[in-house]
């Protein structure tokens, strides 16, 4: 027979709808409506997971997000989800599940033995051991710990499905959909205030689930909050945190409940919710109480198993007995005999109680002052041994589940992120959320007050609090549900029944109250001490059934009040997250975005390899076949220094700088002087930190009188921007400068090489391009086929060479156009390689040389430095550090072996014997030079101009390389500067 | 010589088309071209600004979240004493010379016309799509025609402004930054289904 | 997560801003005697207090402002906010 | 003195056979006395092997280690575990080398298993430059005799399978390893050092804070604290993420601003990471702790802070860049997040030695960096405060470096704290 537990009516199962599923490899039947526990225990599937430390056997503890045991394996391959909680996945057709951290098999577990030599595996006992002989640790101890540990298995393939966020903002966020919870969001919602209604469950409802008299008022009031338009609902939906300035996070389950996600839609939805007001109204778990044996399988807390029959229509058990502290749990048992099933005992620890007269009357069988000590069955529940607690006589009843209760725990984590302190509720024995810091209050259960219409009530009055506290006033009244909670009796604090045998109060960590007292013994006795020497409340569930039962063990063996020593901090996340969905989007190509300059489209087809520095995509170089390695970039750069080339340099970071004060402005940026810069003329310009460090470099042009250009490297563009806006508003406000980047608005071509001249006289209109009329660093206007050019005569390459700037919708056609002109004289695209060997060979600074650690003097560059007025970086520059004669200097290097064999490496370092192992520098840039056919670079060395002519070492242990260099003047080719002024 | 036709850097990339999800109210994306001018008032002459700006186009430079439109032209506030001038049908040329003519030495004008691309968003999920990515409230309540806004929408810089209650949103993003922008901007539309219209 | 409010574009997500430490530090004059001292004490050294501290945000995603933000650093409240010049006042404690 | 016995796995066995009752304290909890040589504020990780060493190695036992919380919450218990000492500059690498030998015994010198896992600790490169960068720093390591290795792709592809050699954005060139790194479990550094300072005679007071230096003459005479005024000739701060504030209650201000850095861990997983990977092209990094969780973190917040809380534009980027680098982290859950604060100097090294008040010491600025040091930190500081003058080992990591301009900038961010 399939589903032999199930009920034959009852429950919010569709019956109509059969999905079949597999379990460790066997083939089961549910209904949709059902959790895979729920499936499970139909078919009577009681042993479900192992436990993390003695792998001990365990079945389904709870019928919620606080599950401990019941961890699942999900679907497989890329998809495969391990430690999936089986009480809240929704069962579809066809979903493949299976046991972890077992082996050979579930029922047959080889490490269980360690459940044999618990005794020997105490709390913390690994700290104490494994230290002989010290070689072991990392060979045999470590590896075997680490097998050992871990709960399933993750998948290993990137995964195939999408996530996304949303950004949301409400007047009132309402968490969790129950009385308290619905009636707060109906409360808030008839104010016409924004509502937002999340509830973690795939049915909106809470605690009105259980029970189909509230169906009416739910089904009224879910259509009441349907019809609003400002009101939001978000089944599937859980807060995980709750942060600062009233901002929550939120994951929406959008498609788990599919086998896969639809064409175009994400599998879960991330939520950043802005609240003006926050209504918690999470409810409240149930917790455990530790005794002997209270985590076998067949062992269930009491509204899990009532969930179990009043909402799936399944009887978790057909012998059932019931142990309890409070008059709540007794539900449970009227529940389990409508299901049909014997219930053979109550065991009640509190001496009388009404729930107890009332079930006596109602024919079952109570046994008050008495408590549960053992239980028999290790693979499914067999009985229960029970304790009087006057006399300690000792019965047992056959039993196939045991339903425990030790009273509610409300549901605080989000209450307790805000940093708002809990306070201990003696009447309840629990922590209830206390004066709120944040922008926000609990209702219902989550704040203590039980039953459905009390929750509601509460629920209303903290709607309305919180639309009023947003500025929306209350307009309606509505109805609640009825009052149908009968007078109850206080609940009997009980966290343990002292017997023989484990009792745990972290089932899955196997945290035991013995541990507990073991780590006060050891001094552990700080409540996050103890935590952390025993592992309680650390594993998947955040200790959310035992967590509170830990610390009450841990109070006594202190002889402290609970509320003493308290419980350790909440913290994100309330039920743990998939790391995909925090990630949405930005994944893949879509990691970081992709800045594209207006050539790009160009670069593409022509073949263009691309390199990604930041954010942007530059040609590194353009590919031909058959060649490889460093074949094209010495193709392109020999063209250059032959003929002539074209670079996209429209990375670059452009400055437009206006205004009245903008070159006293531009002085105080620069180590050099900008104010006598003649209209139409560029300078090179260096920039400091204010720590006297080389920030920056590039050419600044003079367009008017008021008006400059600059332009920066490509990486510091947004830095430098920054900087200025800075020192614009905070330390200059009285210039009158006015700024902005114009990086995008230009496209901009570096021309270069011999015929870099004869290339542009073919195209460019308007602008005398001799040597005279258009000197090197000269700047003018122009146009090329009819479009817009501003030319600049500067050189990166050493070559003569200009670079032209014309709006970047003109970028492509003026890119053409001078590839057309350049025909002639064979003139080719080059990308950022070969522009890298050129300007390496030049000896111009980089990257690799502005490091931020580097000073103007260790660059060669102090002479820019004006003698005269302020400027950035000024006054600490002249610290002793920053002069000190052992600095390392800007050289040249070159490989004494002409040829391109030993090759020299970035990163190598300086030193004067081959074996010497004192550094005197490093070598921060190398290339292939084409115009001296060997390798060469620029290093910075200790004392490096005196050494020029020297002979050393540039070493790479890492390589195991060490090359003969000559130290020369950085600036390899040209040094007078010859060709950038013909 | 006439000056050519520039080429927008995004045409090659939002080919008229329906794509993603079916359904009925497909939201729908387009690229817009209009002359764009940065207008950045020179140190105490806010006053001096305002008249000219008026006196030549009509607009009364607007206030911090704002917008104001006449005729073709149309202010946006950008930043403190900076503000977007946006022109239909002008080439980008004669909107700087313009203004340049109309402020004189009363603010710093700068061309940003292929400094930025223009994508209007609009349909009944306009704002759905927007939320993932845009961490400002665009609800009716809050914003609404002829607000605007700069805030950065998927990490790229945006200047967002709503043109109507359709909703149709105006999102004027970096050029160079302009096609991945689409391409958030499809794979967000997607779940409703989205059509690139021209 | 902070929400801070650029006195120009409104209540904004911190993820709109770039830091940039206290904002109750004035460059020196670089030609006075103590230069040297004073721009170390500029450079290098913070209150760094625990509780009310006097910052700079740049609103980079909007309007591109310094702005001067009166914020606690121990529980992330934001008292004022202002522009560069404001004075702001800092509570007690 | 130490008479107590000692752990062992034949100790835990007989231990067991009486029901686990005979175990003693792991360090007692005395009542404060009213006077030291040596009082140490701060019972983190530093300030604990400070005690131990300067009772172990230079015979000053009659100290305090002052503690305002319990031991070991603060940032040696909330950190990330990571241990190295593959650090560009001399002045760094060195010291922590020294550290990273003190580890390698640490356990058979404690008598406490600190689970130090030399697994290794790899830091990919993106880019030529990147590598460069990267050559530079492991040949300055190698050239002071300190282990290692610079990965090809095929070399990181072997080492750390699940990484995306090929991510779309910025793909792997290769990756510096150092094979000697790897990781150790944070709270037993804490119980390890308190237990060895401890049985060294040390007096261990924790929920007690200081609450004021005095001083008289130019040197201090002892510290107020809630549980009252102590005196002592000597007193050491190491405090971490609330360094400033301790000064400013000897009147200095300090090269610190307090910034929060946050962790993450997951649910626990079957081994999927072996050593520590950290990603070139933003800042996230990974490990997997023994016990299957997955413990990974990023950048600081960049905002002043002593809250010890999370936020989400963190998690956000977090996220991403951990898909980045391993994909299949996608469906791995995330447990728990939270936050520590740290001293982030302003060349991002730390600053041991002596300050301008006698009889005062100053151990902070660990940035991000701090667990990794802590036995090398107590061996230096332990002999700064014995000797009045610190060790060549930590001479350079000086209070007046950056008066001087001697800053020791790895990064090259300059007086940035948030950008180190
Ligand atoms: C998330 C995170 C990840 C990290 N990852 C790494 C890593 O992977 N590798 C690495 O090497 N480092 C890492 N670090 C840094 C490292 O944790 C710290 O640098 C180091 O722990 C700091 O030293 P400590 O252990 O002494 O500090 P703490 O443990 O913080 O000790 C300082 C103690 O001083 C106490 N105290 C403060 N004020 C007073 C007072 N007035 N009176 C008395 N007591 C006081 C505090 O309560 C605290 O216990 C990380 C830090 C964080 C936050
Ligand atoms: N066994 C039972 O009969 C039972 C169980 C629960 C509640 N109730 C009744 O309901 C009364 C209280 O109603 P209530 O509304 O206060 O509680 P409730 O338990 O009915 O509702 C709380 C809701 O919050 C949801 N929730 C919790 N944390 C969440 C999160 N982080 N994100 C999203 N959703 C979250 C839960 O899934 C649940 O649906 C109880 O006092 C009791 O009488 C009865
Ligand atoms: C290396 C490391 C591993 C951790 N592993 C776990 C874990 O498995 N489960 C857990 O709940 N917390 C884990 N934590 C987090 C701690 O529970 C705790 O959050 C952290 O130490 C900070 O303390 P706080 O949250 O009490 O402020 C781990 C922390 C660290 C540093
Ligand atoms: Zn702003």
């Amino acid at each position: 027979m399939t589903q032999p537990y199930r009920l034959a009516q009852g429950g919010r199962i569709d019956r109509n709808q059969t999905l079949s599923f597999q379990f460790d490899g066997r083939t089961y039947q549910g209904h949709r409506g059902d959790t895979l526990a729920s499936a499970l225990l139909a078919n009577g599937v009681r042993l479900v997971g192992r436990s993390f430390k003695y792998h001990r056997p365990r079945g389904i503890f709870t019928a919620g997000p606080e599950e401990p045991n019941a961890l699942v394996e999900l679907r497989t391959g890329a998809r495969r989800e391990p430690n999936s909680r089986a009480t809240v996945v929704e069962l579809f057709d066809g979903l493949e599940t299976a046991s972890q951290n077992r082996w050979p098999s579930l029922a047959f577990d080889l490490s269980a033995i360690n459940g044999l030599f618990s005794r020997f595996l105490p709390a913390g006992f690994y700290y104490k051991t494994f230290m002989w002989p010290p070689a072991f640790w990392e060979k045999v101890y470590e590896p075997m710990i680490r097998r050992m540990a871990g709960l399933g298995h993750a998948a290993r393939e990137p995964d195939p499905d999408a996530y996304e966020h949303t950004h949301a903002h409400c007047d009132v966020l309402v968490v969790g959909s129950g009385a308290a919870g619905l009636a707060a969001a109906r409360a808030a919602g008839d104010t016409g205030a924004r509502v937002m209604l999340l509830e973690q469950d795939f049915e909106i409802g809470g605690g009105l689930l259980l029970d189909p008299r509230h169906d009416g008022w739910r089904n009224e009031t879910i259509a009441a909050l349907a019809a609003m338009p400002e009101v939001r609902i978000l089944p599937r939906t859980t807060a995980f945190g709750y942060y600062d300035h009233n901002v929550l996070g939120a994951i929406e389950r959008v498609s788990d409940h599919l086998p896969v996600p639809p064409a175009h839609g994400v599998r879960q939805r991330y939520w950043v919710v802005r609240a003006r007001q926050v209504v918690l109204a999470t409810g409240a778990i149930e917790r455990l109480i530790a005794f002997p044996g209270n985590d076998r399988p067949g062992v269930m807390l009491a509204t899990a198993a009532e969930t179990y029959v009043r909402r799936y229509g399944v009887v978790p058990g057909r012998n059932a007995v019931l142990f309890t502290n409070n008059d709540a749990a007794y539900a449970t048992v009227y529940a389990l005999r409508d299901a049909g099933s014997a219930v053979p005992a109550i065991i009640d620890v509190r001496a009388t109680s009404l729930a107890a007269d009332a079930a006596r009357g109602a024919g079952f069988t109570v046994w008050t002052g008495a408590e549960v000590i053992g239980v028999t069955g290790t693979h499914a529940l067999r009985g229960v041994q029970v304790r009087w607690r006057q006399d300690g006589r000792i019965t047992s009843v056959p039993a196939d589940l045991l339903c425990v209760s030790g009273g509610l725990n409300p549901s605080v984590n989000l209450a307790s992120m805000t940093r708002a302190p809990l306070t201990w509720s003696a009447d309840l024995a629990t922590f209830v959320p206390g004066t709120p810091i944040q922008a926000e209050r609990s209702a219902g259960a989550a704040r203590g007050v039980y039953g459905i219409a009390k929750a509601a009530r509460d629920g209303t009055t903290a709607g309305t609090a919180a639309a009023q506290a947003s500025g929306h006033s209350r307009s309606a009244e509505f109805t609640l549900p009825d009052d149908d909670a009968a007078a109850i009796s206080p609940i009997q604090a009980v966290w343990e029944v002292k017997a023989k045998g484990k009792s745990f109060v972290d089932l899955q960590n196997d945290t035991t109250a013995d541990d507990m007292r073991l780590a006060h013994r050891e001094g552990y006795s700080h409540v996050e001490h103890a935590k952390r020497y025993t592992t309680h409340g650390m594993a998947t569930d955040q200790g959310k059934t035992g967590g509170l039962v830990g610390s009450a063990v841990l109070a006594q063996a202190r002889g402290e009040p609970i509320e003493t020593v308290g419980v350790p901090t909440f913290r994100p996340y309330v039920t743990p997250v998939a790391i995909g969905v925090l990630a949405g989007r930005e994944v893949g190509q879509h990691y970081k975005s992709k800045r594209r300059t207006a050539m790009h489209d160009w670069h593409e087809r022509a073949g263009a390899v691309f390199l990604e520095t930041g954010l942007w995509l530059r040609p590194l170089y353009y590919t031909k076949t058959n060649e490889t390695g460093w074949d094209p970039i010495l193709r392109e750069a020999r063209a250059v220094r032959r003929s002539g080339g074209i670079c996209d340099v429209s990375t670059l970071g452009k400055i437009d700088v206006q205004g009245r004060d903008a070159a006293t402005f531009l002085d105080r940026l620069y180590i050099n002087t900008f104010s006598t810069l003649p209209v139409g003329r560029a300078r090179y310009g260096v920039m400091l930190r204010e720590d006297g460090m080389v920030f920056d470099d590039g050419t600044t042009s003079r367009l008017g009188e008021h008006h400059f250009l600059m332009t920066t490297t490509t990486a510091n563009a947004a830095a430098v921007l920054e900087h200025m806006e800075y020192h614009a508003q905070v330390t200059w406000p009285g210039l009158d400068v006015q700024f902005c980047s114009v990086s995008d608005q230009w496209a901009q071509i570096a021309v270069a090489g011999p015929n870099a001249r004869k290339t542009l006289v073919t195209c460019v209109e308007g602008l005398d391009l001799g040597n005279e009329a258009f000197p090197f660093m000269a700047v003018a206007d122009a146009r090329i086929a009819g479009c817009p050019v501003r030319v600049f005569r500067v050189s990166y390459s050493g070559e003569l060479a200009y670079e032209v700037a014309t709006p970047a919708g003109y970028g492509e056609r003026v890119w053409s156009a001078l590839l057309e002109a350049g025909k002639a004289f064979d003139i080719i695209p080059y990308g950022l390689e070969a522009m890298g060997v050129m300007r390496v060979e030049k000896g111009h600074v980089a990257g690799p040389e502005l490091t931020g650690q580097t000073t103007a003097r260790d660059l060669g560059l102090e002479r820019l430095m004006k003698k005269k007025g302020d400027f950035i970086g000024r006054v600490n520059a002249t610290r002793p550090g920053l002069l000190a004669a052992d600095r390392a200097t800007l050289v040249g290097i070159q490989a004494v072996d002409a040829s391109f064999e030993r090759r020299l490496r970035g990163g190598a370092h300086i030193v004067t014997r081959r074996e010497s192992k004192q550094s005197l520098g490093w070598v921060a840039s190398v290339t292939r030079s084409v115009d001296l056919e060997r390798w060469i670079g620029l290093a910075l060395v200790r004392g490096g101009p005196e050494r020029i002519g020297q002979r050393m070492f540039a070493t790479s242990p890492l390589h195991n390389e060490v090359v003969e260099v000559e130290i020369t003047s950085p600036h390899h080719v040209d040094p007078e500067n010859r060709r950038v002024r013909t | 010589m006439s000056v050519p036709e520039p080429i927008s850097q995004l045409s090659a990339h939002m080919q008229p088309g329906r794509f993603g999800a079916d359904g009925n109210t497909p939201v729908l994306l387009s690229e817009r071209r209009r002359a764009i001018a940065q207008v950045m008032g020179r140190k105490g002459q806010d006053a001096r600004l305002r008249a000219a700006i008026h006196g030549a186009f009509g607009l009364d430079l607007p206030h911090p979240g704002s917008s104001v439109t006449r005729d073709s032209a149309m202010a946006m506030w950008i930043a403190p004493e900076t503000w977007l001038i946006l022109r239909d049908g002008s080439p980008s040329d004669d909107l700087t010379r313009d203004l340049t003519a109309a402020c004189g030495d009363a603010a710093s004008i700068v061309d940003q016309t292929w400094g930025k691309s223009i994508i209007r968003v609009s349909g009944a999920r306009a704002c759905a799509v927007l939320a993932k990515g845009c961490r400002i409230d665009l609800h009716p309540r809050v914003f609404g025609p002829g607000k605007s806004a700069v805030t950065p929408i998927a990490h790229i810089h945006a200047v967002l402004m709503q043109v109507d209650a359709t909703p149709a949103f105006d999102l004027i993003v970096p050029s160079t930054l302009a096609r991945d922008f689409v391409e958030w901007l499809r794979l967000s539309a997607a779940e409703y289904g989205y059509e690139v219209v021209a | 997560m902070h929400l801070i409010t650029c006195p120009w574009c409104g209540t904004r997500d911190q993820a709109e801003f770039t830091y940039r430490g206290d904002a109750t530090l004035t460059r020196p004059d670089p030609a006075s005697a103590n230069a040297p001292e004073a721009f170390f004490e500029f450079s290098y050294q913070r209150t760094n207090p625990m509780g009310w501290h006097s910052e700079w945000w740049h609103h980079t995603g909007g309007c591109r402002q310094w702005v001067k933000v009166v914020r606690n650093t121990l529980t992330h409240e934001i008292a004022a906010t202002g522009a560069a010049h404001d004075v702001l006042k800092v509570p007690a404690r | 003195m130490d008479t107590t016995p000692r752990y062992s796995g034949l100790r835990i066995f007989r231990e067991a056979l009486r029901g686990h009752q005979g175990w003693e304290r792991a360090w007692r909890d005395p009542a404060p006395k009213a006077s030291y040589d040596v009082v140490i504020i701060g019972g983190g990780g530093h300030g604990l092997a400070s005690a131990y060493y300067l009772a172990r190695d230079h015979g000053i036992a009659n100290v305090a280690v002052i503690e305002k919380s319990a031991i070991g919450l603060g940032n040696v218990g909330r950190n990330t575990t990571i241990v190295r000492s593959n650090y560009l500059y001399p002045e760094n690498h060195h010291f922590y080398e020294k550290s990273l030998q003190l580890w390698e015994g640490l356990e058979q010198d404690l008598n406490f298993n600190v689970m130090m896992s030399q697994r290794g600790v790899l830091n990919l490169f993106h880019s030529d430059s990147q590598r460069d960068a990267a050559a530079r720093r492991g040949n300055a390591m190698r050239l002071s005799g300190i282990d290692a290795e610079l990965l090809d792709r095929h070399g990181v592809a072997r080492y750390a399978p699940l990484v995306d050699m090929d991510n779309a954005r910025f793909p792997v060139y290769g990756g510096l390893l150092q094979n000697r790194g790897g990781t150790a479990r944070h709270d037993a550094v804490a119980w390890g050092f308190a237990r060895g300072a401890d049985r060294h005679g040390v007096d261990i007071i924790q929920h007690c804070e200081v609450t004021g230096i005095r001083r008289e003459g130019g040197r201090v005479t002892g510290v107020e604290t809630s549980r009252g005024f102590i005196s002592a000739r000597k007193i050491a701060i190491a405090v971490a993420g609330h360094s400033s504030h301790v000064a400013a209650m000897a009147g200095l201000r300090l090269p610190i601003e307090s910034h929060k850095l946050q962790a993450f861990v997951s649910e626990g997983l079957k081994p999927m990471i072996d050593g520590v990977i950290t990603f070139g092209a933003g800042h996230f990094y990974i490990s997997q702790s023994d016990k299957g969780g997955l413990v990974f973190g990023g950048d600081i917040d960049r905002y002043n802070s002593y809250a010890r809380r999370g936020s989400l534009p963190i998690v956000e980027d977090v996220m991403s860049e951990g898909i980045a680098m391993v994909p299949a982290l996608s469906r791995v859950r995330v447990l728990r997040q939270w936050a520590g604060i740290m001293d982030m100097s302003m060349d991002g090294s730390p600053i041991i030695g002596k300050t301008p008040v006698g009889g005062l010491y100053l151990n902070g600025g660990w940035c991000y960096g701090g667990f990794k040091a802590i036995p090398g930190s107590g061996w230096c500081f332990a002999y700064t405060i014995a000797k009045d003058e610190p060790h060549p080992l930590n001479a350079a990591l000086s209070l007046d470096r950056f008066r001087d301009g001697r800053m020791i900038d790895e990064k090259g961010a300059g007086p940035a704290p948030w950008a180190h």
